[in-house]
């Protein structure tokens, strides 16, 4: 259980916002999106710094030990500032994927770097990109006393930057999940061009690469994975959603046209209203289930709601800003399409809206 | 006193009192007789608005000890206490009724032996309240009413309407309007039930031919009415709920409800309907937590940008409830009536939900309220604002 | 092949217009609408004078012999008045399947009679309301030289007015199509309550009902009827839809509030544009889709676009129109809710949207 | 001369000078070496705008004259004739233009000698192109110029464009504007490529540093530039088909390629999909329709009235395509790039379907343009139609 305080929750997100301000600004943004590794160094270890690399990491192993709801928090800054940095790929799946193994020597093992800032990631679906036990197409086999792996895992954020790759695999007629180290001969790692630009994707081929399995884990700890994963991606798309919403109602309030704010016609006046709908639907939805799964009890209805309710707000948020923009943001100068390239990526990481729309029904018994 | 011997004492009177055996109202516009008896009894005792001032029935009070108050009474289920936050029709004629009124009718009204209701709207004052019509021309201590109200809920029924009118026709719209307690047992005032598009009659209209006020019932001052009714609607707003009606049958188990209907009708193993559902069911349930949210981030009262927003969100909900309705039911939508109970809830809601999008402000007005009170997005030019209502177009 | 000229055809839509604004108008339907019959036999008696009951019958029938193109324009004025009358029952389904038939004697016999103002119906498909073969729930079987009847038909247009039922039931493996008087014993004909009041929807109960059988026409049969008879309510829905849609606009530049027209507010004038594209549409569909059937090739894809584009234009008009008026149409006074009554009727009649899109892409073989 | 001579005529010109053998165009906005040499032969043998005076380059004829030739051109594929109809810039210049202007100008437009451009929007100056606040002063016979243009196409290699100035600031804003032919080659006009949001770069910005326009390339007259634009726009507007582009590489088989896409990405037999696939056919294929019919009921020319609907329904189209095939593609559509094609073409059309619900009028303009061209409805009141520009609020 997380040991946060309200407080502790509020300064935390003011000390990631102003970092992000101050350091993680749209100009920032661009460059470290056109580097090959997509991020920026010093500014990740400033992160770090403030331990949200370790955020959910348990004290034990030096992190902060913070819970779904701090998480949800610190990832709403992030979308809103669009953090280009390993967090989501290091701090968020591969700590949670770790923490769930139950594999004692491996959190010992991996945990401390990774609050540190050592930078792990998750291979889970192949090139059908579902991230469900269907979409894994890496095999893993005995050989004698190691396990080899064998196959191709695609859309793994940051697998280029990652010291540590965390590979579930079909084993036995069921799964589980292995630890691969940076440069294992047989592993062939292709950095795959991302729409949005701000994203890290690579596809990995397994031939024949010994690996280390964690413990016993299976997909239970994938799908333990796989919900704070959801919750922490919904906080980036409310909060994404949110900043993208109050850009443009600013513009509104100052763009001038026909003598007049462009935001005091309805056509723009009752666009906003009707995105702030959305923008509070946003938030409540990726907090609830943040407060859910926090709670320990059933959260798959509040996760799976959170997962297409910010999928579905923040794509139609950043879509729609474009539009009451006008022109301006017909320009790659302006940041707009970073949010719809964010947005429309956000919407199909661990699966698209109509997927966990299925999922959320199911929860429901329905 | 203390809080405790406060409670000590509205407990002893409780329990001497109180039988909690009222038989259930027979509609939500009249109070029963044993229902007056028992209200009687509590204004008697003072327990009916204890913030007010002991002149006028309260106990001058702090807001935390009426709240012990309240809650005694909540505990025990008996009705009756707080009405300084819930009958907005005694507020607003404390707020700014003179004292000749008060005199007259407060205490009928925290009896319940007087009934109200509001002649606020006109067919030709919806959206724009302001352009309101009817007419209060002064004739010695008197005004004399002519109009037209409408959207009036409970008119058969009222003793009194509160009635905004037209004082003052050389003055922009919104600085010639006055405000009245009007009595409908008059001669001058006809109520007709509006027959609904939904088939049933909740509200009438109202048509007022040369009825008679007194100066005495006139609250806050000539042509100020427009303050007054602001204040007015602000307590509706934080006293009444959301009305929202779902399904005539359906009742608050909406999802579950939706679920079983799609079960009946077959559908729930319909890959594209699935997905309208889940939608449906999730446009309820963020509204609901959105609600929570706010609840929990506001400190106290309720605050109307919120209330703004669930309302366009609740009629998102009604709508897009009822075409979900009607495509589980498919052909089954065409029929109706007792015989056909789920056809009957999908087609009610079909137009019922017009109710939310439309009364109490449309969407577009909501919208509007929502872009300039929350989002600070600057207002529309309005053309007839600073005119005198005489030259103001009408239609 | 009809031999109407573009003048004829205009000629008798004019006039089918003058009669419906003349004794058909909102005040004729719904004293109409609150009879047992639920339409104005006079009223019908005129139209008949004017050919309309005939108008897709062989002229060797005393029809006008008419065809899909005559009877959309014609049913796009029966749409916009919200005709009450069997001309859809008797005079395009009933009509259309006895022509279909192949039935020499079954022609001469009936479609005489239905071009004078007979009324016939036909009964399709069971509880379920599909209209598709499925659906269907009445079975013929012989009894020596004779056919009877069992089972349920519901959704029957008029059957109670009818004075002849054509039936669809199965029989060896297939369909056919029987014949029944009014009055035949062992039929039960209940009237069902509808929601669109100026319909009159019945259900017949078959119990050993003796009946004839039209030829040997089966499933291609009805099949034809269902065609023209979608054509015929695509029509009467982009009618319905283009005259609620006028009647919205006129109010809009009429109704003052704020000291303006309503329609002058960029709420309700955007509306009423992305209506008016809707309303096109629906007319482009149906007419395209009349064309494409005269014409005599394959017209599957534009009949099934037009059955779901007109569905969902005239659905979205009458429910948009109701909220652009306000107050207003929320009273039974208003005639708004009217049209949305029919509009949501005839979404369902035949068929809903969603079975018309799937047909629609098989028909392009997708 | 009859018909049958001018045919014959025509013909046997062609015959004779035709060889079908011109390249390929490198890109839209200049014309080659090889098509000049042939323009300048069509227009010296007076067949490039039949209907304009011979003083003109023209022949005077009568539209069905000069149609006749122009099918015949068509006939065998020859470019240049018609282009009385379809030179947006010559077409104004022939309208507008002085003798001096036309003198200069017109032939080497013709023939393609001289290239040209529209310097109308401002970043200022979007929705609202009568707010343009580049300025031209008068100096002598010319006038000088200053401000800064946006979304202009061809502009590297543009030889004039036509540009509009505000000439006048104590004016309402529609009545101060002028309209000039601009030298693009000359010291003050500085042309950037404008790197859009699909990061290609088709448009530029255009900034003017005391650039100089002679007062003889002024068309229609001081402060008559408004006019001369709205001339220019329906123009335009009747010359240029429906320039949206779907994606990439789609091409026209956009209902083909649906399917096909649907197909390859296994998802043909999704029945959730399968309904979004007909919706989104059905729109292109109802735009088609509507564009069927809007023809074959007019008579002749068309009506701007049927191109704004075609506008909106096209905004649509492409945006629901985009989601159509985003949805189609699943996480696929992550990737992008030549390497897959088909995320490409996704991620392209989502965001260059902005170039049609953004770009010649906003889908909000289009609104307004359609609810009041064509439906009739009321205009908002203009607060700053009336006053003089100098006073217009700006940002």
């Amino acid at each position: 259980m997380s040991t946060f305080t309200a407080e502790d929750r509020a300064a935390m997100a003011e000390s990631v916002r102003r970092l992000l301000a101050d350091k993680g600004d749209e100009a920032a943004l661009r460059r470290a999106m056109e580097t090959p590794s997509g991020y920026d160094a010093a500014l990740w270890a400033e992160l770090v710094e403030l331990g949200v690399a370790g955020l959910i990491i348990d004290p034990a192993y030096d992190g902060l030990g913070g819970g779904p709801v701090e998480l949800e928090l610190i990832m709403e800054e992030a979308g809103a500032a669009l953090l280009a940095a390993p967090l989501f790929a290091s701090g968020v799946m591969a700590a949670a994927l770790i923490s769930a193994s139950g594999d004692e020597g491996a959190k010992e093992r991996l945990l401390p770097g990774l609050a540190r800032g050592r930078i792990a990631t998750v291979a889970l679906t192949g090139d059908a990109g579902t991230w469900t036990p269907d979409g894994v197409t890496v095999g893993a086999h005995s050989h004698g006393a190691r396990a080899f792996l064998d196959g191709t895992a695609s859309f793994v954020l940051h697998g280029a930057a990652a010291d540590v790759l965390l590979v579930v695999a079909r084993v036995d007629g069921g799964f589980g999940i292995f630890e691969v180290a940076k440069g294992t001969p047989g592993l062939e790692i292709t950095t795959l061009p991302s729409f949005d630009r701000t994203l890290r994707l690579t596809k990995l081929d397994f031939h024949h690469v010994p690996a280390t399995r964690l413990g016993i884990a299976g997909w239970d700890a994938v799908e333990a994975m796989l919900k704070i994963a959801l919750v922490a991606l919904a906080g980036e798309q409310a909060g994404g959603a949110r900043r993208v919403l109050d850009m443009t109602v600013q513009y509104a309030k100052t763009r001038i046209q026909f003598g007049r704010a462009i935001g005091s016609f309805q056509a723009i006046k009752h666009m906003a209203a009707d995105l702030l709908l959305e923008a509070e639907n946003a938030t409540s939805a990726a907090r609830h289930a943040a407060q859910q799964l926090a709670g320990g009890g059933e959260a798959d209805e509040a996760v799976y709601l959170a997962a297409f309710a910010c999928a579905d707000a923040y794509s139609k948020i950043a879509a729609d800003a474009i539009q009451m923009h006008g022109g301006i943001a017909f320009t790659w100068a302006h940041p707009a399409h970073l949010y719809l390239r964010r947005a429309r990526a956000d919407a199909q990481l661990l699966g698209a809206p109509p997927y966990h729309r299925e999922r959320y029904l199911q929860a429901m018994g329905a | 006193m203390t809080d405790e011997e406060l409670r000590t004492e509205v407990r002893a009177w409780l329990a001497a009192n109180w039988k909690n055996d009222l038989p259930a109202r027979a509609d939500q516009w009249t109070v029963g007789p044993e229902q007056r008896a028992w209200l009687a009894k509590v204004v008697e005792a003072r327990w009916a608005v204890n913030r007010w001032p002991s002149e006028w029935c309260g106990r001058d009070l702090s807001d935390a000890q009426a709240k012990i108050i309240e809650r005694e009474f909540a505990a025990v289920k008996a009705p009756g206490a707080g009405q300084d936050r819930t009958h907005l029709y005694a507020i607003t004629a404390l707020t700014f009724g003179t004292d000749v009124m008060k005199a007259a009718l407060l205490k009928g009204m925290l009896t319940g032996e007087i009934n109200m209701c509001l002649l606020y709207s006109e067919p030709g004052a919806g959206s724009d309240l302001a352009g309101i019509r009817t007419r209060a021309t002064r004739d010695g201590e008197e005004f004399v009413v002519n109009g037209q109200k409408v959207w009036t809920s409970g008119a058969a029924t009222a003793d009194y309407g509160m009635l905004i009118a037209r004082t003052d026709w050389d003055v922009p719209k919104h600085n010639g309007i006055s405000f009245f307690f009007l009595s409908m047992k008059q001669p001058g005032v006809e109520v007709r039930p509006l027959r609904q598009v939904t088939d049933e009659s909740h509200f009438n209209e109202v048509f007022i031919t040369d009825a008679r006020v007194s100066a005495d019932f006139l609250l806050g001052g000539l042509n100020n009415g427009w303050r007054v009714l602001q204040t007015a609607l602000a307590y509706e707003r934080s006293v009444m709920g959301d009305g929202a009606r779902g399904p005539r049958r359906a009742g608050d188990g909406a999802a579950n409800d939706l679920v079983a209907l799609a079960r009946e009708a077959g559908k729930l193993d319909d890959p594209v309907l699935r997905q309208d559902l889940a939608k449906v069911l999730s446009y309820r349930r963020l509204n609901a937590l959105n609600n929570a949210r706010a609840k929990a981030d506001l400190a106290q009262g309720t605050s109307s940008s919120i209330m703004s927003l669930g309302k366009l969100a609740m009629s998102r909900i009604l709508h897009e409830e009822a075409r979900l309705r009607t495509a589980l039911l498919g052909a089954g939508s065409l029929l109706d009536g007792e015989a056909f109970p789920r056809a009957d809830d999908a087609n009610f809601l079909t137009l019922n939900a017009y109710f939310t999008s439309i009364g109490g402000g449309t969407d577009q007005i909501q919208r509007n309220i929502i872009g300039e009170r929350v989002l600070s997005l600057p207002k529309e030019p309005e053309i007839d604002r600073t005119i005198p209502f005489r030259d103001v177009r009408a239609g």
